[in-house]
């Protein structure tokens, strides 16, 4: 999916996250302009999937490659 | 609670830096290397306080080159440094010997070749000691095995080095230069404290590579009004560089010489158990710990061992080993590197004696089982 | 959203790098501006120093060199005019590039080989706990600075251009979403090209400067940066204590290599005969 | 932890007048964090620095406990962190599971001083050292203003490790 | 007129260079500077690397430091810091100082400590034989270019200032009478300051680029230089080609040992009583 | 007039630069230095009329890091340098060693330590280059007599290199390698050439740090298709590092001993009236010019005396001189130096017979007739 | 003497030249504003003393440190 | 004159088969030029590479023939430029002070060849090579266009040394 999809005010389908990799930091959680996610247990966790925008901050900034984000692809896209 | 009297808990590296600041070391450059850097650490934030100097410099080159100008302007000085590091400081410390600048380079050795096992522990940088700069030269190397040798052995680099107008090496490894044991600082008036010979001479007598009984000539600080010539090339007794073959004959002759005319002061070594021994354990540095907790395991299993543990690796103890090989038939050094002292011992022993080693290779330490095992073999 | 994967190494994950290390972040830009630029795998090869962030190359499917500390230029000259054909990136760190290795740093500038140098500046020493670098900002902490560093530290992008580079960038972590960009455009750049990145190191830098998290670094990055745009507009008074970023420098110069084979071309002139 | 080790070998040597060593294992450079303190207490000459048969252990995390338990003697003594180490490596060892980290962080209110909650719970389980030992160490060793502090977190370890023993 | 003898050791005489050779003339301008400024010979350490140029302290009755090539700012900073009281100038080749010394300039530059550093640029390696060096022209021959060489040369005063130099000058063997006046300046700036000075190599590099004589290549200095004076009333076009004399560039800024002396007084505030 | 077939008129430098463009040299990266700035000359103005690469770097240890990064491309690749440049090259070398990286370094030895003596000879890098650089390895290294010694040693240098996947040192010394003879270049089949293996099995499947039978792995070129990581920290067959001590003793071990193993095939030396010799002349590089002269002199006279000549330095031909101890009660080592290849020899007679020294310290060579002297002296 | 006194028309009493040391390089020669100097056999010489106007030149560029300007002091300077 | 010591060699060494080998000294580096070139020519192995009884000498200025001079055996050969060696070392030598340097100055035009012209004298006096070896060697090491005016000034030399002797 490009850039220009993903402003396109497509869904989201799923943020996953890889927690075997997460050290924690809380980047994600601090990038995030929707504030889909939160620090649980020193792990990333999703708290607020449906207010997520799909705009894929947190997987860029994640330092780890423990986040990806999977937008809700319609099959006539 | 009463704590036990200047008693400080601290690591080898930690002893290194009170060593020096007793022997009067002032000046420390340096460039961050694992695992010596606890030393510049230590030199950072201490030497300010006491009006010392530190600076940390671009490279290990140019690290070892700021201690040899600080040095020529009167000031104790030193470095340290690991493997990689001691590697490029090589060219430079030729040039202090040939210029004879007394200095102090510390090297906490790791496992090698190259970047190797930075956080591990190893002592393969022996030979390199002996050899790593171009040219015919002598060092002295010191390789301490405990928290209080380390101090000792630190205030007596400075003190050869002072002596002698020349560079020592101070080989500690990984294992000793960061473990912790207790160090009794011993009082100031117990340590005997060597300084260079400075000229007594008027300055326009001085000759500043005079070839004097002792062979090791005065040394005069810059600015205090002996205005001499240091120089990297073969040089005459007045400093400058000549092409006279006699001359340089005679120089490095006597460069060679001055460290040889004076091994019985230089070399210091240890024994422990030898007198009935049938096995003798060779072993310095960290090994050496290893070394001495099998003896005394294998005492206690009744088998006649002892120990010949170097402080003074180079010049290494060539006489005393010597003398032990005319009684002693098998020799075991130990050592955590592929037997680079081995062969220094086999050279020395001339066939007198079988000469095994036990080792490690891989950064861990030698268990003193293995070297039990190997003096059983042996037996 | 973007497929990582499949230019890492994915069973050397999870990367050494400790939490909020910008490194990573760093790391995802390269890849990010390799993959549009459609670079073959077996053409790039990644040269790197030793510190934290010369550990890179170990992550990615590529020709990787981890050489010795600071050194990562000169191998990296070595394999460019061998098989000039190879795209050569170095990674390096700011101890790695400017304290032990300025020298091969200015010198690969002046030859204008065609090298894309990314500067992971930290600066710190990461890998050795947090020592002073040439970039460790006057009066900040640091192990061998533990009363406020006394030296100046280096503007390395006016460095680069003075010796002679033709592309000298600059990033940070913060602005990620760019820094692909800039990536891409340095590597697109035949001759020397830099890229600085300013990014965060919580543990050897963060903890000793009053920044608690990754985040405080990222927010002082973005406090603090200013893109070259931006500052034209801006009076020096208001730039005082910022840096700038995006494309500061670049200008078409005969390239090391490229000048290499016109001497070749020059001496054999029949060689295609 | 680094510390840890190092105060109770300290408080061993300097305060008991006991042979002690510390050392430490790095991760692949000197960053962050060291992974692994051995203290060894001994009233003879310590010579070989490595703890080899090892008398006590003690794990914060779940990879140290399964990385280092199998160099515990038969009967040694492990003590673990409840919340975070949940599976127990095989062997024979005395397990005391305490709350070590939660304790610091709700009792004491910094979860950085869990390493002295854990020093208290270990001397009183060990009794390597007095308790007095123990805190004249820790006192000479944490930063000026963080005594009370540390005092506090002692005190929590060496509770919850008697509500265990 | 001048009596150098004061200065000179004059045993040493004549000195090794070849005939034509522009090192004496500036080794000249540095003892009238010297003079001029009246420092004490006991107080001034003149620190050197290897080359012909490198050879100059020999030959002055100072402290005098003959070290490894390319490594005389690291000797000279391990004097300064340790005596911070002695004046200290190095001298030094184009090879020494920016080819293996290079490194040192720019982080003796970034430190601003207190050295003059007068560095004769003669575009080669003269006392190897005429090997290129990082100064020499693009397009001039040399032993190591037999085909003209490729490599594009250093500004070696725009390298000193970006690097953090806080004076920057240079001068010409040809323009020998305003070389001490340069050279006095850079001493009385306290940090570091460098004199870049073109000059006259007949023999290693003049023989092979079609330069006669020695007065063949002053003609050349005397045609190239303009003083930044001129300079500011020419137009682009005209400068191409030349080279700026004179003061390049001053800015006051900290001095390292100066500053480490600050800290070691905050440490210890009642040091005095 | 007809001149020799195919004979030149050549220094040793540019002997050496022939071998090495016979043996498929293609890079140099260089420094100059004296006595060893004629190769790179060479190669500046040959390299580039045979497509072939040189390049001046800004230092010698950029010079051995490109030189190392060429040989991963594939291209045979050396650098040529001297004492002071040889001390600054260690670092990388070792990395060399420790990446497998084939390349040869030349060092016209000078007169040393430091800046010592550039424009005069000497052998006292000897042992440098066998522990110049830090950490556990072995090196391979070899000092030839004469110009067409040095042409052959020079592709030799490069066989080695190729086959063991390591750097290998071509010892000179200023007066063979500014001396002029007669070369005659053999045919160009003659001449066996050696290449590096490198893989034939999948990508996939490459593990560049294999423990093949023969202990050297294959090497890939870097943009061939075979994706692989290189560094110098310890680690297993992937090329990855490893902190797992079982991993790394056997890759220190594996790097060890594939010299080890093929000793028999690296090692060279050449003897002289042996057979019925009482005192044998041990002596390599120019040195071994003044033993071969001062032997035929003394045979001349009537003695008895033989010529042992190590091509291979290191390894040292251990084996056959432990062999020839057996018989021989006295050996003379005659070397430029202070004695360093005496050491080695001592180590290894170990005491069955004598061994003595007659060297230079100056620069100068060895006279034919001080050696006559001391063969009088101890016979 | 100083500059100044050199600018003030000073008479020359003699160009010392210390021919053991010259090299020969012709440099002098050169720069000489008034043909004072001439190469003879690879050395300086002077050749037209009267002419010298005391500038110093000669003096200040030889590379070898052979000529001494010496001027003609008068007893009342 | 490192060059004409080497045309000479290779003269005795590529066209007459002889051995030869040729070396030089240096000053403190390499710039400029070395000071000294010394041939040994010879039917047998030449090992030892520098010469030490010397047959012949051939010195243009005063320094080199007062400092080598001590090394030519009893009845050696020197050969000196006329007009620049004045002062003739103490020995019993065979000696012809020839006008070297003017010749090549006056007689070939170009200074720059006296070396060239040396070797005409040398070779004529001691026949250590042929003229056809010496001249093939000198036109194959010259630079292209230059080999008429060599050519001059082997056979300049070669007449300098007959009205000598
Ligand atoms: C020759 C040598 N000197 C010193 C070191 C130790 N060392 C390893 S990494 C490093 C500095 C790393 O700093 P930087 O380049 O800024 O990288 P970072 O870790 O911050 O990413 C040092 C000094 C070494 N490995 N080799
Ligand atoms: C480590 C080392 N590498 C190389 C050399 C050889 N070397 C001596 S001087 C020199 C270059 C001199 O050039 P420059 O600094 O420009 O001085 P110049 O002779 O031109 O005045 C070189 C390469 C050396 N002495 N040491
Ligand atoms: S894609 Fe954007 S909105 Fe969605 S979770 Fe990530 S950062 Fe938040
Ligand atoms: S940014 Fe990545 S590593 Fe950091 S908390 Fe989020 S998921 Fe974990
Ligand atoms: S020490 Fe700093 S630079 Fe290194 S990995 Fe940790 S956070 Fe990153
Ligand atoms: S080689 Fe050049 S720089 Fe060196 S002394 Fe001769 S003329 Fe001067
Ligand atoms: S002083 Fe001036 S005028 Fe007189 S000789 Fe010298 S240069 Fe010529
Ligand atoms: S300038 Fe000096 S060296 Fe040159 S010719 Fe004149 S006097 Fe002689
Ligand atoms: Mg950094
Ligand atoms: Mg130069």
């Amino acid at each position: 999916m490009n850039k220009a999809a993903a402003k396109k005010g497509k869904k989201i389908k799923e943020i996953a996250i890889r927690e075997a990799w997460c050290k924690g930091c809380a980047i994600c959680v601090e990038v995030c302009p929707k504030q889909v996610l939160v620090m649980d247990h020193l792990v990333a966790k999703v708290a607020n999937l449906e207010a997520c925008i799909v705009c894929g901050r947190c997987e860029l900034f994640c330092p780890d490659f423990c986040i990806e984000v999977i937008p809700d692809v319609q099959d006539n896209s | 609670m009463e704590p036990k009297k200047n008693a400080l808990f601290v690591q080898g590296n930690h002893a290194c830096f009170l060593g020096a600041v007793r022997a009067g070391c002032q000046f420390f450059a340096g460039y961050p290397i694992t695992p010596s850097t606890e030393i510049a650490e230590l030199c950072a934030s201490e030497f300010p306080k006491m009006g010392g100097r530190f600076i940390q410099m671009e490279d290990e080159i140019a690290a070892m080159g700021a201690v040899i100008g600080a040095s020529l302007t009167g000031l104790k000085s030193m470095t340290a440094t690991s493997g990689p590091g001691f590697s490029l400081k090589q060219e430079n410390i030729g040039f202090a010997i040939m210029a004879e600048v007394p200095c102090v380079i510390v090297d906490v050795q790791r496992g090698g070749p190259s970047t190797g096992l930075p956080t591990q522990s190893s002592q393969s940088d022996v030979l390199q000691a002996r050899w790593g700069t171009h040219g015919d030269h002598e060092i002295i190397a010191l390789a301490p095995s405990t928290i209080p040798e380390i101090y000792t052995a630190t205030i007596r680099c400075f003190n050869l080095a002072e002596r002698y107008r020349t560079p020592v090496i101070l080989l500690l490894d990984e294992i000793v230069g960061h473990m912790r044991e207790v160090l009794v600082e011993p009082p100031a008036d117990s340590i005997e404290i060597w300084n260079r010979t400075r000229p007594t001479c008027s300055p326009a007598e001085y000759l500043p590579y005079r070839h004097t009984e002792s062979g090791i000539p005065e040394m005069a600080d810059f600015g205090s009004g002996y205005r001499y010539h240091v120089t990297g090339l073969c040089h005459d007794e007045t400093g400058f560089p000549t092409n006279d073959p006699k001359k340089i004959d005679r120089h490095v002759r006597r460069l060679i010489s001055k460290i040889g005319r004076h091994r019985d002061e230089i070399i210091e070594y240890s024994t422990r158990a030898i007198e009935d021994a049938d096995v003798v354990l060779v072993s310095y540095g960290s090994s050496a710990r290893s070394a001495k907790r099998a003896l005394d395991d294998a005492r206690a299993a009744g088998l006649k061992v002892g120990l010949f543990k170097p402080m003074t690796i180079w010049p290494f103890p060539e006489e005393a080993l010597r003398l032990l090989a005319n009684r002693v038939r098998n020799f075991i050094v130990c050592e955590t590197n592929m037997g680079q002292m081995k062969l220094e011992v086999e050279r020395i022993v001339g066939g007198k004696a079988a000469v095994h080693l036990v080792n490690t290779l891989n950064g861990e330490p030698i268990t003193p089982q293995s070297i039990v095992d190997r003096i059983r073999e042996v037996m | 959203m973007f497929n990582y994967n499949e230019y890492l190494r994915n069973e050397k994950l999870p990367h050494i790098w400790c939490p909020g290390c910008g490194d990573g972040t760093v790391l995802k830009a390269i890849i990010r501006a390799i993959h549009n630029l459609q670079i073959r795998k077996d053409d790039l090869v990644m040269v790197s120093g030793i510190g934290c962030s010369s550990r890179t190359p170990g992550y990615v499917d590529f020709n990787t060199l981890h050489t010795t500390h600071g050194r990562a230029l000169a191998f990296a000259t070595g394999v460019k005019h061998a098989k000039p054909g190879l795209k050569v990136l170095v990674v390096s760190g700011d101890g790695d590039a400017t304290a032990i290795g300025g020298n091969h740093f200015i010198h690969a500038a002046r030859r204008n080989i065609d090298i894309t140098m990314i500067l992971y500046n930290n600066y710190i020493y990461g890998m050795t706990g947090g020592q002073a670098s040439p970039t460790t900002p006057t009066g900040s902490f640091a192990s061998t600075a533990p009363y406020g560093n006394i030296d100046p530290n280096f503007d390395i992008c006016a460095l680069a251009q003075a010796a002679g580079a033709s592309f000298v960038a600059r990033g940070t972590a913060y602005h990620a979403p760019q820094l692909d960009r800039l990536i891409e455009k340095a590597i697109l750049n035949r001759g020397f090209s830099l890229v600085e990145v300013m990014l965060q190191c919580p543990i050897a830098y963060g903890r000793r400067n009053r920044f608690k998290t990754a985040n405080d670094m990222l927010k002082w990055q973005k406090e603090h940066a200013v893109s070259v745009d931006a500052a034209a507009k801006m009076t020096a008074e208001e730039l005082e204590g910022k840096f700038l970023t995006g494309v500061l420098f670049q200008k078409e110069r005969p390239e090391f290599t490229a000048q290499y084979e016109h001497m070749i071309e020059r001496l054999n002139p029949h060689s295609e005969e | 932890m680094i510390l840890a080790g190092l105060i109770l070998a300290e408080a061993a040597a300097i305060y008991e007048n006991k042979n002690a060593t510390q050392s430490q294992s790095y991760g692949p450079e000197a960053r962050g964090g060291a992974s692994k303190s051995e203290v060894i207490i001994s009233d003879e000459d310590i010579d070989y620095p490595k703890a080899t048969n090892i008398d006590l252990l003690l794990a914060l995390t779940q990879e140290s406990c399964s990385k280092y338990a199998v160099d515990l003697k038969e009967n040694g003594i492990l003590i673990i962190d409840a919340d975070h180490v949940k599976q127990l490596p095989k062997g024979n060892y005395r397990v005391f599971s305490l709350p070590i980290l939660t304790a610091a962080q709700d009792k004491v209110g910094k979860l950085i001083v869990a390493n002295i909650v854990a020093l208290g719970a270990l001397v009183e389980i060990s009794k390597v050292v007095t308790s007095e030992s123990i805190e004249a160490a820790v006192l000479s060793r944490v930063p000026r203003g963080t005594e009370e502090l540390n005092r506090k977190a002692l005190t929590i370890g060496i509770e919850i490790a008697r509500a265990a023993l």
